[in-house]
């Protein structure tokens, strides 16, 4: 699936280059499972997240900075066979797009978001982004942000998104599972995927002596997921969960839209122009 | 009768719009051409709103300063539109809350006494309006039961009460023709769209487009359309994109306001090289500006919105016949050529409403997508003489379709590369050539009024049927371009052949059609601008040309 | 030396920025004109990325075909730049990872043996790079002090290995002028905004922007700044306007994205007659395009951007002088007019690093606010003569400030009224004429060259150096518009009189400046334009020009 | 403070009649008690709500479709003196722009943030909004939606907001307190207003029969705030709770940016191009 010729572009030691790897691995296990390569769409924002559609030989949509998950929607919509993945950035898609990833949620349309959440704007270099913590230094902010994080998976579960997870970069086992159980739930599934960016904000000290595997954990329930959602914020030096938080089915938006538009117009049309006479 | 005008006015609420339309269904029985122009405030209930419906052997698409009727539900009616009565004018009024001379009917009274809500006093008008024009009432109750689907006989009791109050003024006859449908500019151009094969329509509400939205949800089902109100504009012309990346065709419709925010999605499609159409209802800015009247004012924002240089479709219809028309010509030329087209109505056009004859409607350019062959590796961008790639969409084995928002290589990954860059840039200009080609090859101009005058009217959407009408007396031609990008300069300048005289006449105050043709190469001796919201009539234009013309 | 070029090259990652401003400040210290361009990727680390610094004793913006010294990070330094070299360039390279001839350095070694990290390869570089100039070491290390300041005692030691390392190969004298202030387009541009009376600055990062953002969030606090980066670039113009409602002078920055998502609030800006001035970043597209290198394809969309007809001001600096002087003249007349105010620049202004004299900048114009007078009721949107209405902002007793996006009265609330539509569109376009005038009293047009040549080359925003260099030789002007909304027109006439022959320079693909001067009713003979991102070199331009002049 | 030549209109029988002079009461109570007036500003955006700044003789900033909450948070910004109220619809602030709520929520900038949620598009003739209804007939949706309501005052709380209640228009007594705790709240303060729309969509009856005032309720705590908002999700035919919600204090986003930028520019520029020799 690697293009091969693509050098890859990422500084060595970066979180993406796992996310590619497992992506891969994902993608042949899938195909070995039954699902068509060729019906698998990567959508993608813009970011260092981003890159990761040029280097995977798959059909792919890389859109703008925070516009990925409404052309997805559109993908979908239009031809609800496609599979299609969206690979985001926490300041891509938590912040200027976000407005269409609580919509998607809301609608529960079949789409699976992964967000490479660094928790800076690498591409433009290292400034603070809706997750980094209160007080985060980055070149918009060198004295420190004034604002506390999001919490995104507090928010999409108030949205109304169907499966909720979170992953890490350096769990590649369980990202693998994650990735293939967003994917293949039907309906809207977000991985807030912890990433570390080494150059501007590198984690993995903290990620490693904080994150625990999430286990005997009842994804069916709404407030079980809300509390183990809320356990870490962020910001505080709490434990952080990795695992799948929430996973429910309710109809999917898409599923509304099935069927492609096989009617000859023309004695439609005739018969609307009569009725206008 | 050569013509007629029937006012009819209001508070918004009061069903001014129904009313207009059944009118213009009724004198429609009688073979005559039909235009109505509706005049609403941007509010539900109160304020005032009027609609004039015109019936002639022409075609029109334009009022006149007088009306031959007026039929009035408030005072404002009368007071507002004292330039609107000639010496024969018959004021037909609810005597119940208006004071005029005329024929006074206490309709308010006659539709409380009935029990009806306030809104039948318009049957109630309707019914009057028929007897004034000499109508035999059973022609009449048949068009209204027609149309009249809730309450039916109710309403019909309330006309028929009208019908006796009132006395004949005018006698209507048949002409030669057979009734045609009546239908808005922006159902025209969703039923155009529809027939040249779109998929999707994806819309956030916005006058002067809204009526696409509501009118393409309504057919869905019959259409088999999948239609889609998203969160925003920016979702919208995104969706879209999605939609013309899996092969399906859309197309997306707004305002000003919102097609600002279409833009970045406008340039991504002319990088992508994805297919969309976007119709931009053009009404009076800056901003919110007056959201329900008309202008003529994003010409050249259209032209050169969006980042980065790339080649785009402009049509600008001037009335329903050309919308169904130019929006399929449109929607067949954004997918040949993989660029986003632009269909830019004004409020006049978009809302104004017409009858036309499908029959008439010219065939559109044959459906001819360059597919990609299925042989070899799939290269989404791959270089060619005219620019255009073969296409081939998502989801079927042995390709891989990528496209990229960066500048990218032949197979659409990313690339920096500097000759490249330069390559791809021109691949995508050269599709506007080719572009050209296939305009000048369409009837993209056309010449009205007197072919052999020396000065040229130059006008655009909405201003066609002004100018033609306007110029009837007059020693002029009335030349209108349909495509505004690329500018079919061939078909231009044959039309002006033998000018001395060039006078632009729209509804702004930059001239911006002006400008297009300077930047064309083609002198504007004269523009007449208006720039407030309302279209003129037919005889201020007339004056105004009058002076003008040497 | 007349003057001199110093190529520095390396992986994205391996401090080439900084090293290339240490070696412009070090050129600096000896009198001359500095001027640094910047090649880089759109990424962290990796890829290729170097920078020319060049120094000469005239004012430059522009790097000629050959460098004197090439100092090699990697091996794509030497297989990618090979036409960068004349006979007599000396190559200064890492011998532990390039293979050259010239003077190979163990530079890799050196650092891993001081266990200093990998990116202090440049600091022995310099330290090379300071004996090839001949400098003395105590000059070197003293400004190197001064400027390294993390780790300094162990970048010294590594230069001084370099230096020790090296030979001189030339001899830099002392030109009669004192060092300069050495900054890029983007600093100049924010310290111009601030001297004119900024208050707030507010922003999401967008190359090449960006670093104005950064610049102003780091002297936020001496500067008395509000630097705020919000959620995206709708919010940014928005508050910027909340800014300008409330009295407060608020500047934003972006490239061409995140300004199409802007046009929506710049059209507000038209209607409400709030002030903002707007930093748009030339790169090039369509979309994402490539984000780190430069072109001039916004003209035309800064024009007309934003629905409904409002007067602007677009000014497009050539430097960082005149992005410091043209900024504050943007600001100071955007709140004179209360209009939106665009300073375009491209990213070879932006991110390209000059010095100049702050001693020699002209006089902004004063500051000259039309201020209510307190008397009688405030009316925001006054009729006046020149269409200014008196200013005043929210807090105050005794006045109600009313700001609104529809259509309104005097004082600012909603109308649909047809005459006061009119009149309103009016007063706003009157602003436009009034500063016409305003603009024809500044020097916006600049002539270069031999000004008396029968040939013209008209250039804007970073083609201004190139161009003067080019033609140095020819016997052609150089006329450089400053301002390009509203065209000074009358500058622009007496700048091109006298010529036969009006050639266009600019970096796009549509000859954009070309279009704007054919509107102005200015024949342009001839175009040259590049559109692949990266600058030409002098004698590339030169040539083409060279072919051109009749 | 009223402008009394504008004509109001909006239809008889409108909710909005009664916001307006509930908040004309309002803010003649608060200048009774100390709150200048002329340190009011309104924002408002595009629908019928948001002509209510045409019909009160006050400061006002009437915006675009979705953007008033961004302007409002500049002018506060710029002048953290002036009480700032914004008058939004639920299309406008809870569609075409929810992200800037979201952020003005997470800043916790001290705004008032009035939604009229009528539940339609009112201006533009009746479409459903975010939070109309599952299976709402519009005119873009005649057969029905087929997306759940998002409950705007969840999606609020895990956004970071310190004031949350719901009012409605015919419990005037009620709003007129809302809104002057709201306006008084130092913090983001949002009350969404089930303000009826009589044309488009009736709800008076439903509200009338299924509202009831929040009493007896810890508005300091999370869960309970969070559990009474979850009581009804704007779908179900539940009780619907009116009154304050969620109330606590978190230092403001303007507090942070108080103080006016009073100092002579020459002498530090000079300083700054010095050190840039
Ligand atoms: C509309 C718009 N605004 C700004 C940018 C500039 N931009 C490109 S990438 C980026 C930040 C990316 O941050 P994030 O989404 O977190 O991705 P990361 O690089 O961290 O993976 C920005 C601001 C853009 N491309 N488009
Ligand atoms: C960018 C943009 N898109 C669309 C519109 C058209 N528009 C005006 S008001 C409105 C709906 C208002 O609904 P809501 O916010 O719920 O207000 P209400 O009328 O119900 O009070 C829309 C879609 C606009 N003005 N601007
Ligand atoms: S900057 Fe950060 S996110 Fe980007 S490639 Fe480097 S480590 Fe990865
Ligand atoms: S349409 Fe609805 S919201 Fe608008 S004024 Fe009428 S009742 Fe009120
Ligand atoms: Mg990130
Ligand atoms: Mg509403």
């Amino acid at each position: 699936m690697n293009e091969g010729q693509t050098p890859i572009l990422w500084c060595p030691g970066c979180g993406n280059f796992a996310v590619l790897n497992v992506m891969r691995e994902v993608l042949t296990e899938l195909q070995a499972e039954g699902v068509p390569l060729e019906q698998v769409v990567l959508a993608a924002g813009i970011g260092q997240h981003a890159k990761i559609v040029d280097y995977l030989k798959v059909n792919s949509f890389y859109a703008l900075h925070g516009r990925a998950v409404a052309a997805a929607e559109g993908i979908k919509l239009a031809n609800p066979r496609l599979k299609v993945i969206v690979f985001v950035g926490d300041g891509d898609s938590y912040g200027e797009g976000l407005e269409h990833l609580i919509f998607a949620a809301k609608r529960n349309i079949d789409l699976t978001v992964v967000v490479h959440n660094n928790r800076v704007y690498a591409l433009t270099t290292g400034q603070y982004t809706p997750t980094s913590p209160l007080g985060y230094k980055g070149r918009s902010t060198p004295e420190g942000t004034h604002e506390h994080p999001l919490n995104p998976l507090e928010l999409l579960l108030a949205a109304g998104a169907t499966y909720l997870a979170r992953g890490y970069n350096a769990k590649t086992e369980q990202l693998k599972l994650l990735l293939k159980e967003a994917i293949l739930h039907p309906g809207f599934a977000l991985i807030d995927l912890l990433q570390v960016c080494v150059t501007f904000y590198n984690q993995y000290d903290h990620y490693n002596q904080r994150g625990y595997e999430l286990t005997g954990h009842n994804h069916a329930d709404y407030n079980e997921a809300l509390s183990k959602i809320k356990e870490w914020d962020y910001n505080s030096d709490a434990r952080i969960a990795l695992g799948k938080f929430y996973q429910v089915e309710r109809p999917t938006f898409d599923s509304f839209f099935r069927g492609d538009n096989k009617v000859d117009r023309e004695p439609v049309i005739k018969k609307l122009f009569e009725r206008m006479v | 009768m050569e013509s007629l005008s029937v006012f009819i006015g209001g508070r918004a609420g009061d069903g001014i719009d129904q009313a207009s339309l059944l009118i213009g269904k009724l004198l429609n029985q009688f073979g005559y051409y039909i235009y109505i122009y509706r005049d609403y405030p941007s509010l539900i209930r109160g304020g005032h709103t009027f609609s004039i419906v015109r019936a002639a052997q022409a075609r029109i698409g334009a009022h006149r300063q007088t009306v031959d009727v007026l039929l009035a539900l408030n005072q404002d009616c009368l007071d507002k539109h004292k330039d609107k009565r000639h010496s024969r004018t018959i004021v037909v009024y609810d005597s119940d809350v208006v004071k005029s001379d005329g024929l006074g009917i206490p309709l308010t009274s006659m539709v409380k006494e009935a029990g009806g809500p306030e809104i039948m006093r318009n049957t109630a008008m309707l019914g009057a309006l028929a007897k004034v024009l000499g109508l035999p009432w059973e022609k009449f109750e048949a068009i209204a039961r027609a149309n009249l689907k809730k309450e039916t006989e109710l309403n019909i009791a309330l006309a028929r009460k009208g019908y006796s109050a009132a006395d004949i003024f005018y006698k209507i006859e048949a002409q030669n023709k057979p009734p045609l449908p009546i239908l808005t500019g922006n159902e025209a151009l969703a039923l155009g769209l529809s027939a040249a094969g779109l998929d999707a329509y994806v819309a956030y509400p916005m006058t002067p487009s809204s009526t696409i939205l509501h009118f393409l949800a309504e057919h869905a089902d019959e259409l088999k359309l999948k239609v889609i109100h998203p969160e925003s504009e920016i979702a919208v012309i995104m969706m879209a994109l999605g939609f013309a990346y899996a092969g399906r065709r859309a197309a997306v419709g707004t305002s000003g306001g919102g097609f600002c925010l279409m833009t970045e999605g406008l340039s991504f499609a002319g990088m992508a090289e994805l297919p969309v159409v976007i119709v931009l209802g053009q009404r009076p800015g800056p901003s919110t500006g007056l959201p329900t009247y008309s202008s003529q004012t994003e010409l050249l924002f259209a032209l050169w919105s969006g980042q980065g240089e790339f080649s785009r479709l402009i049509v600008a219809p001037g009335d329903a016949e050309e919308a169904y028309y130019w929006s399929g010509v449109a929607l067949r030329l954004a997918w040949k050529y993989q660029l986003p087209a632009i269909i830019l109505t004004d409020k006049n056009v978009a809302e104004g409403t017409y009858n036309f004859d499908p029959k008439e409607i010219k065939q559109l350019p044959e459906e001819s997508l360059d597919l990609w062959s299925g042989s070899g590796e799939y290269l989404r961008y791959q270089e060619t003489a005219s620019g255009v790639s073969p296409l081939a969409f998502p989801g079927e084995p042995g390709r891989v379709v990528k496209i990229n928002s960066y500048e990218h290589e032949e197979n659409g990954t990313t690339t920096e590369d500097r000759p490249l860059t330069k390559k791809m840039q021109e691949k995508r200009l050269r599709k506007g050539i080719a572009l050209i080609k296939e305009i000048e090859g369409l009837e993209a101009v056309k010449v009205y009024g007197r072919k052999e005058a020396k000065t040229a009217v130059v006008c655009w959407g909405s201003g066609k049927h002004l100018c033609v009408e306007a110029t009837e007396k007059l020693d002029v031609r009335v030349v209108m371009p349909l495509v505004l990008s690329p500018l079919p300069l061939v078909q231009l300048r044959r039309a002006l052949e033998g000018t001395h005289q060039i006078i632009i006449v729209e509804d702004n105050a930059t001239a911006q059609l002006a400008q297009l043709l300077k930047l064309g190469g083609i002198k504007v001796d004269a523009v007449i601008l208006t720039y407030d919201g309302r279209p003129e009539t037919v005889e201020q234009l007339e004056e105004k040309i009058a002076r003008g013309v040497r």
